[in-house]
């Protein structure tokens, strides 16, 4: 376990990098372009401060730091609402690739994530939505190591972009995994229209398309469940980042704004409010640090703790961001207000992984209820 | 037992009588709208509580009701149509604060379309505390030169006229320093911008104002008198706001897709009737206020209705997103358009629920913020003692402002 | 349909009757007492201002008023918290002989009800509570006009002081109805100790018990779910009215109490809670006043408005007396303050006849949903 | 990733050994409680961050969790019982505070159990506003004449010791006229009432002081430094309550009962398990203001720890009393009781939640208010501007009060 202190140096040096490279001014520039990164700053992430490779095992090419460490990444990212495919990438398919159980296809495809060659991602999700294994009815064809897929897949992040492709189905025994890489016959993606514009996704369209299976015929979806759970935790981070940022804001603009000849931020109404942000967010980092320090340690109720973590985060950044663009009155609907960014980062961060209704639901059924 | 209000009963068959009369006489299908309108305007029938010859009748507001029942019943033209803001804000104010030659000048025009109205009260520094309007309007000659800068000013783009509020004299308490005028839009130095909002439109624009010059008999009430002048405005908003748009809501949205929907988890059926409830009380309450308004004995619940109101669509639409599912990861349009007089007249029946879910942020601060409603119920209705005022008895020009 | 003027003309008149009648050291005697109601209290409420007999027929020796009337006699007797078998009597014996079908059973009892000379109650609930059909397993013994009836009922209002209990009870056909006697061979009655001190609840046990068996054999249950919302109507209108008294309370103390040199109703935080109160008990009253017009009315869908209005009132009264006890601060948590009177009732009141859990459900299946 | 706190580590080391040594020199079973306990402050393990000689080793007070786990193991008697408040927030006071003669004259009666401390700042006007106490001490040459009326008192009828703010000055502003005392409750004039709570019991008391006279020994902190002595007990009393009673709390009691019953409505699940889920959160928060004050580095999850703890028991029990369904219309017994030694040693296991849900709802009242924290986070955590404060520089006596 890392002190205090270096994780909060690896906050510092995140936090610098982003405050320059992911300024508002690039996010939003980014949300009208369709690709949706700026190569230059992936290339930096990657070569500068290691970021895509950083809980990567060292012998895969990473750092073989913790999701202590990577949560701290996760945050910044969130709080600068970074515009790139690393969540994709890093929170879920390098771990649908820690936890495939399949050696050879760590070594394939991990280090080239680590070193930021590889834009990557997973597809589950189809038409009808879901994150879980009974949103997965695409079926392979073939047998031993020749298989193709023919379907669809949405909902998936930057697949648009993506190098490599992780794509859920169905064979004989379950659920498994396969690889598909960028050009391979009858790929095809497309970005939709997503409401929070600093995260694309993309349907993936697949048209009797060779793929590599990963791992063992049919038995996916143990570790799949496992990496999309790690992936909520991460994403759990990402919304406390975002969170502590707009009650960051809002407080300051509450000292700045003036209404009836006093700070806005003078009021004991408002103020009321935004101490009660803070206790939200502050429960929501317990939340989120712990499943981060479960998925670190091994817990063997870490499931447990990753649902928590996105129930709660995730209702945790909404209620902020609704009460920050309340507390920032008509400004905060205008379209040159940053809040509105966070607002629908928040709503949709909820949805990616499970609704908190549906991580709720999984709670209750850990505890027999 | 027994009903007391004949009076009631003979005003009711007074209204009935004069719009059937109306209707034989200026048959809709074949009288052109302006001719239409302008009779009605004559038979007192455009607002029956208005003063006769005015457009009235000297009549209870609420039988307004009765006239508009009939008439969209027989196809009639509808004089509030695409004029809301000139029909329910402009025409009382006029009424209230006008002189005679203003009452002639405005209300016909109003409720014939000759002249939309728009609302210029809201600017960057003064939203919440709209007392703090520093558009300046400085006497020169007959005239006034405005400068200054509006904002939040739906219709503005499309309007002939500005209800508008400007400083006269900084060197005053805030409140006292306000004037009213009634500006042409059209004037030199007017200039409308669109503002874009979070749901990707522009529904209401920026108004510019540089050196716009206005005569003094566009002036609506005494000079320093536009805080009372704008009160005649706001009240008619807030009754607009409260009463609007509950036909097909967020509740019945939500209803609709979880019936479309198979299967759900417990929750959303616990957060459906939920919702589903708190709907129908909130209209129970809007009929209660109506009823009680109309027996002259208004309640707080009156004023209870733009905050619950504003709830409802948020948690409602909220709730929507839940039952889409994933698709709520979506949305439909971010190209920005902005209001025109076509999309006045076609204004759609369905609009997607994920951009009402965005729309619905606003209803908590437009017209009267929550948190205004709240220290309104606090002090007016349960009469606790008002915030500490630092700007109460300061010249404007004095006042901290950010 | 009676005017506003001729309401508020009754609600003065209930008013100044229970502000005597009723005062806080009244209720403080009656919640020690295991009685529960004051005999000179009751004739005054029937002879003086015929409460008892209001909404009942004029045939069967009542007024003939409506509900319309009836709930702001019951908002009044939930404002001054009054202990006695009213509700019992009124709200549920009156309705149930009301709703039964029995034209002989209503010229045998209701007079007596409408005069004060009959206290009565229903017993519903057995030893695992419950408010429907499920809740009746009690099995009656016996044919034709020959009953007798063994078992316990529970949590029934009144029923140590009844002259009447209604009972429902299992026979071949379904769930009947029977009248028990005060001094009735085998009847006992032991009032329970109950969290709300101003309402009595009591055991009933019945060991051979002869019974007169009301309306047909087997088919009780539909009048008598009718009956049991209408009570639901008139238990709306009594928390609306308790609400409503809390918030007076609330608002009053907070003008006259000083911290820090200011009144507790200046502090906006506190000053939009109360707010928040308002909007509350305003839509409360919606809710309940709609409910009793529609009992009043015969509305189609009657049973659905008294479940919104008992889920709905039920839940703003508690809200309303947990917030008006936290803004009394320390004094409100003292035995000797009133609040925790209106607590208490408050929170018993959401149970009786159904909790909000139950009601939401019901509205749910209204809805076909 | 190497951990670098090598002094703590020897730090805890040092703890460690010299409890067992206690141990070893002192076997609980063999040794008299009074004997256990003084040679325990002797070895500095009584309060570990207190001064070498006054019971402490000037080590993080954080490792004082170290001694009580392996005292408890060998069964050795602890030196809070019965005495939490002198021990938790007298003791800190008297160290901060007092003198050489004080540290000497209270702190190993306290930790010996000798006497027993209460503490005596609310009064019927000064409740959130603490520092409006009108409790008046006036000086009588050596002595102190003490007047004035005290609530809120829980252990005051079987305490030896009251920790007391007085008025010793009321012209000047009310913080600045205060002085803090610590009182012999057994002398002539103190008298202890059981106030009854809407609970039944008497956990809490009002003590009447009557002409009371007081050392002027028993002084704490210099005259008119009444309310920064104040601050030093407060502060402990609010580690105190965000941390208690998390053991068999409403989340374990409603899931019992959850088990216990066989079918719910679909609501009620939803409800288990969003209060198992705050529950949980709420802990992990609690730990991790633990973690951030061993490691001198506190955030604000310290302060929010009082206001989650009062919401998830209020929300807890109120869950607990829909899970026991109609039996929630009853109670288990209204008899008064009052808090005495015996009732102090027996400590129930298993309080009926019914009982625990009317008591949950002091727990935002208690030892400040949620209000009051809400105001304490916005301006000392969040750094919002001060209320505006009617009181602050004007002479106690003429601030109005009521």
């Amino acid at each position: 376990m890392t002190t205090t202190e270096e994780t909060e140096e690896l906050r510092r040096t995140v936090r610098r990098f982003l405050d320059q490279r992911s300024t508002e001014a690039e996010v939003r520039r980014l949300m009208e372009d369709e690709t949706g990164y700026d190569p230059a700053v992936w290339k930096q992430m990657a070569e500068q401060i290691g970021l895509q490779g950083l809980a990567i095992p060292e012998e895969f090419g990473g750092s073989g730091f913790s999701y202590n460490e990577l949560r701290v990444v996760f945050e910044e990212m969130g709080r600068a609402l970074l515009t790139a495919p690393f969540f994709a990438t890093v929170a879920l398919a390098a771990n649908a690739l820690i936890e495939c159980g399949d050696d050879d296809a760590k070594k394939a495809y991990l280090p080239g994530i680590a070193s930021g060659e590889t834009i990557a991602t997973l597809a589950l999700s189809e038409e009808r939505g879901g994150w879980d294994d009974k949103a997965v009815t695409l079926q392979a064809s073939g047998s031993g190591s020749d298989w193709t897929l023919t379907g669809g897949k949405r909902f998936v992040p930057d697949a648009h972009v993506a190098d490599l492709i992780l794509v859920a189905a169905r064979t004989a025994d379950g659920i498994s995994l396969f690889a598909v890489e960028k050009g391979a016959a009858g790929l095809s993606t497309e970005v939709e229209l997503t409401m929070d514009l600093t995260r694309k996704l993309a349907r993936v369209t697949l048209d009797s398309t060779p793929a590599q299976l990963i791992g063992t015929q049919g038995q996916a979806w143990n570790g799949l469940r496992r990496a999309l759970r790690f992936a909520a935790v991460a994403l759990a981070a990402e919304q406390v980042g975002g969170a502590q940022k707009v009650l960051d804001m809002t407080v300051q603009y509450s000292k700045e704004r003036f209404q009836f000849g006093r700070p806005l931020g003078s009021f004991q109404a408002l103020k009321h409010k935004m101490a009660d942000m803070l206790v939200d967010i502050e429960s929501a980092k317990s939340a989120a640090y712990d499943a981060a320090r479960a998925v670190a340690d091994g817990d063997a109720d870490v499931e447990l703790s990753a649902s928590v973590a996105k129930a709660f985060c995730s209702e945790t950044y909404f209620r902020t961001a609704a009460q920050g663009l309340q507390l920032h009155g008509g400004i905060g609907f205008t379209w040159e207000h940053p809040i509105h960014l966070y607002f629908k980062r928040a709503k949709s961060s909820e949805f990616l992984l499970g609704s908190p209704v549906y991580h709720r639901d999984l709670v209750g059924q850990a505890l027999g209820i | 037992m027994t009903a007391t209000a004949t009076n009631q009963d003979a005003d009711t068959e007074l209204v009935i009588a004069k719009t059937e009369q109306l209707l034989r006489d200026y048959p809709p299908a074949t009288t052109d709208r302006r001719e239409f309108l302008s009779a009605q305007f004559d038979a007192g029938l455009a607002w029956v509580h208005f003063p006769k010859g005015k457009g009235g009748l000297e009549l209870p507001r609420s039988l307004q009701h009765e006239v508009y029942v009939r008439l969209e019943e027989a196809g009639a033209p509808n004089g509030q149509m695409g004029n809301q803001l000139g029909y329910s804000m402009g025409a009382p104010t006029v009424l209230a604060w006008g002189d005679e030659q203003q009452h002639e000048r405005y209300l016909r025009p109003i409720f014939l379309g000759d002249e939309r109205w728009c609302q210029l009260f809201s600017e960057p520094g003064a939203g919440s505390d709209l007392a703090a309007v520093a558009t300046r309007a400085v006497k020169d000659g007959d005239d006034w030169i405005m400068n200054g800068q509006k904002v939040w000013n739906s219709m503005a783009s499309i309007s002939d006229i500005g209800m508008l509020i400007a400083r006269t004299d900084p060197e005053v308490p805030k409140h006292q320093g306000l004037t009213y005028f009634v500006i042409d839009m059209h004037a030199p130095g007017v200039e409308v911008r669109p503002l874009r909002q979070m749901t990707g439109e522009a529904e209401f624009n920026e108004v510019y104002l540089t050196d716009v010059r206005v005569p003094d008999a566009a002036r609506l009430g005494a000079i320093s008198a536009g805080w009372k002048v704008s009160m005649a405005t706001l009240m008619n908003e807030r009754v607009m706001f409260a009463s609007e748009g509950m036909d097909k809501g967020p509740v019945e949205t939500a209803l609709d897709l979880y019936r479309e929907r198979d299967h759900h988890e417990p929750e959303l059926r616990t957060r459906m009737i939920d919702m589903w409830i708190k709907g129908r009380v909130l209209t129970l309450s809007n009929q209660r206020a109506a009823a009680n308004r109309a027996a002259g004995t208004p309640g707080p619940e009156g004023s209870t209705g733009k905050i619950g109101y504003a709830e409802l669509q948020q948690k409602g639409y909220e709730l929507c997103l839940d039952l889409l599912g994933d698709e709520s990861l979506l949305y439909d349009s971010y190209e920005m358009h902005e209001f025109t007089l076509e999309s006045l007249k076609e204004r759609p029946t369905k609009i997607d629920p994920r951009r009402r879910f965005l729309r619905s942020r606003a209803n908590s601060i437009e017209g009267g913020s929550s948190e205004i409603m709240h220290n309104i119920l606090a002090e007016r209705v349960l009469g606790l003692p008002p915030e500490h005022r630092v700007d109460k008895d300061v010249p404007f020009s004095q006042v901290p402002r950010g």
